[in-house]
């Protein structure tokens, strides 16, 4: 903040890798053109964009233990605080480099462009992106969705899985599984060239997400006391304030999620985006609560929420190339879709406490299969290619890891732990201390 | 001396407490509790799987009184209670050999007060 | 996110409606002008805007469910969450083009430029709005607000009105009076030409929310139990953590409200303007916090946070044309002013239970007037006619409403419903389960 | 809101002091320069990153109360409340004026360019400050700024200090020692011209802060009952859900403190702080995450909160001069320099409920040091003596201003009212009425 | 009439209240309570500092019972409630002279149920 | 056997357990409540409106022993809650004719401890 500083100007517009930030290489800097203030404020929106994303972390985090019990709290919000740590760095170490290996080290399926980060020598310029945004932006950005799809798996899991096997599964889906598929589409491999359409990642982060979640739900089992005898039994989440805070904070990320996906601050495209995600995610919470309303007879809150975050990740696919009124529909049946999906898994016995894998896979299925409907010139063949390529990769890997770790070290808590909470057994802490609770 | 147990509604704490500060009856503990009893529950729809609620909130007063107070009290909790609706709640009466007020060491009816 | 666009640079500067984007059509775009990149950032700008816009519903339901009990809040959470999806919806059906209907279909008094959202031909290009925002991005803008004039309903009429009554009730506000009197001012219409002058609209949104609240509560009366005898019995609210999270993203949000109303990104501007309202919201915690430490002796918390948002409320009007010393004077008064108003409704045994007419409607009016006292060249006459007129139209329209519904699906719920609670009434669901709390 | 404005794009880019809107004035403007667009978008990018370092207040209200008894939360949140404005208004009246003097009225130690807010002639256009942003952006900034510092200061001394104290001590020490310490380096004073490099404020904020919470600790001695003969006995937080919001909020909020920092939408250098900034809260949580699980056997999440504070903290001095390595090695080092902090202090019986001693004082110390060492060209011993004369002149100041409060109108509530607690005897509220809470 | 107070293990609550219906025990009080007893406490880690708990979470039940089901009922708390190890709780067995309903203002045995 | 429940203040929770472990007295149970009696009240201010506030923050202490441990309970109780302020609390004891440790089934003086 050192205010007097006369080569501000200059050296932004030029847009040099300012690291050591250096007067004399600035102030030679020759006139600044359009394009030089263009990069300014797209990469500013980029940022913005990738704040806005990092906040979506709170919201899982927040939507996860309002719709979890409150033994378990501490847990939930430990595994996500540091799932944002681990992404990060593991991005940063090699998951960056594997999603986008860049030309020189691309195969079709497969590329890695080496250890940590390394600016290229056009990181900072124009040239990178063209002008969109700089190096190191791209690194954040991707860096923030990464985490993303760690996170999807941990609401799904929760209340039985172990601390120390989620953050294994975690770390190594996220530096590894993540970035592979991600490289596939947005690293211009064989899915890209495919014809293939997944704008912001319905696919490349929800599906992958979903496909976690799954995984772990099937080998964890259920939490005790759910399915009785012939019975559901529902255990209610312990705070719908938090859970519909976490709902409204991912909605709020997710202008960063689809309208930084544009990659620009194109005012025709990141307007579009946005207008179809808040449409979609409107719509969703009306299919969701009028499904719910009809099926349960009464309006169920968390129905609701998820019906948004349903619409939200139905639109994550085609935001860019859907009209806003195909966004209302793609939304209002990912709404209606969600509802049935949390029923029907809950009458297969997969226990899934937030709804994730109905919220995240099943709707982002939907999602990449609706471009395929309402995308002008979208090939449908091309979305179910995706769609299954995905499955069918990131399940197997998700399973494998899942079992190899109930193999060895173990993935779930004791029973006794369980019926005490995560809270006590993994961490010794209360997380609301003195408050009365009967948490049977 | 005795010590009287109610549970009843949530909803009546605050009248029976004015009713029972008429009847001059001021020391009272008050505790949330849980009941099931003849007041059937009801159910629950949680995300699309149906709970029964066996367990309602409920508020479990203790007071403990002199003999001679016994009927006043019952009769102000009736009086502040009674809807006539299943749920109004019940009344149980123990016997209180000993009572000891912290601050003073005094006993018996003398520390009820 | 996929890349390796090189038409990205080109395509966001020239502006083009890329709704199926198309390269060959972006390739062609000539040398880049300042006047678009302008646009560029201006576009940005005003979708940061919305997004904060956006957040304050977050900060809505926050405030209300900490100023109420926690035996209704999964009702109220339920509330907001609904508005803000039924307020885009009808926005995007018909409210915008009530509100806007543009220079071919406007009147004086009404105007309607059809069904649904139609972006002009112009609508991506610097034409349509001067560069500021495409059509997109003012329709969402737009939108953001108008489901803000429900939920100020929402908080008046908390734990005691019917569900379904108050989606009715909001639908038809948000979709038809909120626009229409919103296009008098903004949309061109004869308060406009009469030179009154409400900046973001303390008029405009917080006024007309505030007169829906003020029928609301008179047609519905007092809460169970506030009023007994001769005595005001007050009902505390059961979070202060939630109400003080409401109040701070309000005004998080607010920046957006007021600093995207200045509709571009001009610095001095949008500068003054977060400025002035800052300035206000701090005086407005003074004054409210002195004025409260006075009457009641010790300072309360839930009062300094409606000191907040009414001294946000009082300069929303005058953000713009008032100096930052001004908009201290103003907040100070707001804030004096919020406090005597809920004491005074209060006496008045008109019940609101998170003082949202005082904020909304009495710090709207006082603001409005403001603008007359403290902005330069402003008429305190042409002021007072935008009140009174919003008044005049507003409250009848509410309370016809509420009254109808009253009459015809009931307003109310039955007395053991409210005593229960709404959540178990109309939800069927605990907003904490396990925790014991008592809530007589 | 007003949207037929034809004047705007032109008044924008004119950068004009529009307070009242003149179009007159700004038709005359003639072509639009890069230039001028560039200083639109540096300053939206200044507005956005004031936005985001004024929501970390309410990251901290959250993180400090999750920390604390809920007997005591209606205080703790009026006093970040309030804080905010006070904050801001004070700075508004003296400590702007203080803090940036300017060239004419600047000594080396102390300037003061007289009372309120004057903006200068050129305070809207591009020679305020090299087209960064205008002079109102620029004073809010530094506003949200300098509330921090004394947010810092309420964690510590929490659940024990006068309200009233607290709010003179604040009040004084916010717009007096803040803003002179301040001066030493950002208003051009001797520090700056002893070539310490401090980029965001790791001593010039977080350290000032945190040196007023250690004078205020040791004067104000621990919370009854947290040392009890030999043995220390912690007073758990009660609300884990509620500090961990409070932490994402920090980091969330951090992107504008040191993205805003930069003063500027330079692109090479916001990216390069934000991607500095988050791997070193990345690895404060995992260096804090892994010593705490070596040292208490399980993994505490409030030190993985800590932990990411005591990296954001950390690298807050030199975010724009070390490279993403040296970051994540700054953040990890904080990491476990900030348990064993925490635990070193508790050892010395110094009762710190938050650790914000640990954080931005010891974190903020070990960042600007940080600096000397991994910061090409920086100095060293220029970094220890600003380390040194902030901590020789804030210490004394806060020790003294406390003992002064404590022999006048008294520090520390009685002990019957800190049993009480502050939300009874201070304001005479309940932070969560209704719920059953044993609180010893 | 009998006044039963069990204290068991907040895990084994639901469990209980079925054994109980099923012994045709429909009428129970439940509370929240903390307990320390033979069951040694934890130590918990806060910020690096050790804290015993000794008060652990348990479960208080409260059940008014004629003299011939008191059989029935200590059986069925055992049923629902015993796994042998230590801290799943004790049974308290009071006399209780008087029980009133007060919806009814019935009192005695038929009060009860 | 007698069964003693007192109520305290909140604040002496800590202190009156540390003297009962002293005492041997090592089962304990514990519970919220909220009182009123001697002790006034306090009167708040939400919004504008004045509460009065009668029922104060109490702790429930619920204690099961052996005829000979009475006195020692009682002055244990005495000696960590006695501070001679309106408030201190009471304390009631009742006989205790059963009791049954779940986990073996015990009956009787062997059960309680
Ligand atoms: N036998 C009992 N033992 C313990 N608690 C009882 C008993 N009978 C009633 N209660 C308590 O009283 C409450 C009200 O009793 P209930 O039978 O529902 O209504 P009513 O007394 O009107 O018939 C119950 O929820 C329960 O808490
Ligand atoms: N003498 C007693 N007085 C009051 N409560 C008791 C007594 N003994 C046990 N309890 C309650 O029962 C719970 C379980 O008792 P505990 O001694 O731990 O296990 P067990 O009964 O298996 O020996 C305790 O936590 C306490 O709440
Ligand atoms: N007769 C009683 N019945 C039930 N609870 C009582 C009775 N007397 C006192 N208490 C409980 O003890 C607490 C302290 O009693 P109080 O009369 O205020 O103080 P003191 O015992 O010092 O005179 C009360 O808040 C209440 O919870």
């Amino acid at each position: 903040m050192y205010k007097y500083a006369t080569w501000l100007l200059a050296a932004a517009a030029a847009g040099y890798a300012l690291v050591s930030s250096s007067p004399a290489a600035a102030a030679e800097a020759e006139a600044l053109t359009t394009e030089q203030v263009l990069f300014v404020a797209n990469n500013a929106w980029m940022l913005l964009a990738t704040f806005l994303v990092f906040i979506m972390h709170l919201g899982f985090s927040a939507l996860e233990i309002g719709l979890t019990r409150s033994k378990n709290t501490v847990n939930i919000l430990f595994k996500n605080f540091l799932i944002v740590a681990i992404g990060l760095l593991t991005y940063a170490g090699i998951g960056f480099s594997l999603m986008y290996p860049g030309e020189d080290f691309a195969g079709q399926f497969f590329g890695f462009a080496g250890l940590g980060l390394t600016a290229p020598a056009n990181g900072m310029t124009l040239e990178y992106a063209s002008g969109g945004y700089t190096y190191w932006t791209d690194f954040l950005f991707q860096g923030m969705f990464a985490a993303t799809a760690a996170t999807i798996v941990s609401g799904a899991v929760a209340e039985r899985i172990k601390l120390s096997s989620f953050l294994v599964f975690s770390t190594l889906f996220v530096s590894l599984a993540y970035p592979i598929v991600g490289m596939w589409k947005w690293g211009a491999g064989w899915l890209d060239a495919a014809g293939f359409h997944d704008f912001a990642g319905s696919t490349i982060v929800h599906s992958v997400g979903g496909w976690g979640a799954l995984a772990g739900i099937i080998v964890l089992g259920p939490r005790i006391g759910k399915y009785v005898d012939e019975t559901i039994r529902p255990i209610p989440g312990h705070s719908m304030p938090m859970a519909t805070l976490g709902a409204f904070l991912l909605w709020f990320g997710w202008f960063g999620f689809n309208g930084g996906s544009v990659l620009s601050a194109s005012p025709a495209d990141i307007s579009l985006v946005c207008v179809t995600t808040s449409l979609a995610a409107a719509a969703g919470v009306m299919g969701a609560s009028v499904t719910s309303w009809f099926i349960q007879k009464q309006p169920d809150l968390s129905m609701a929420l998820n019906g948004a975050l349903a619409g939200l990740v139905g639109i994550t696919a085609g935001a860019d190339v859907v009209s806003p009124g195909a966004s209302v529909i793609i939304g209002a049946i990912a709404g209606v879709v969600v509802v049935c999906s949390v029923i029907g898994l809950d009458k297969a016995r997969l226990d899934d406490p937030v709804g994730a894998v109905s919220v995240h896979l099943v709707c982002g299925i939907w999602g990449t299969l609706a471009v395929g409907i309402f995308g002008e010139g979208k090939d449908f063949i091309a979305q179910l290619t995706g769609v299954a390529a995905t499955g069918a990769f990131c399940f197997p890997v998700a399973y494998a890891l899942m079992r190899g770790l109930k193999a060895t070290i173990g993935l779930r808590v004791s029973e006794e732990e369980e019926r005490q909470g995560l809270d006590h057994s993994e961490h010794g802490m209360e997380s609301y201390a003195g408050f009365q609770i009967i948490n049977p | 001396m005795k010590l009287v147990i109610a549970y009843i509604q949530e909803d009546r704490l605050d009248h029976v407490l004015d009713v029972l500060t008429k009847a001059e009856l001021h020391r009272v503990s008050v505790t949330n509790a849980l009941g099931c009893g003849a007041q059937l529950g009801y159910s629950e729809s949680y995300r699309g799987a149906r709970k029964r609620v066996n367990l309602l909130k409920k508020i479990r007063l203790e007071i403990a009184i002199n003999d001679d107070f016994e009927e006043r009290t019952i009769d102000a909790i009736k009086e502040g209670c009674q809807t006539g609706k299943i749920g109004d709640g019940k009344i149980f009466v123990l016997e209180l050999p000993r009572c000891v007020r912290i601050r003073t060491g005094e006993e018996g009816p003398e520390a009820i007060g």
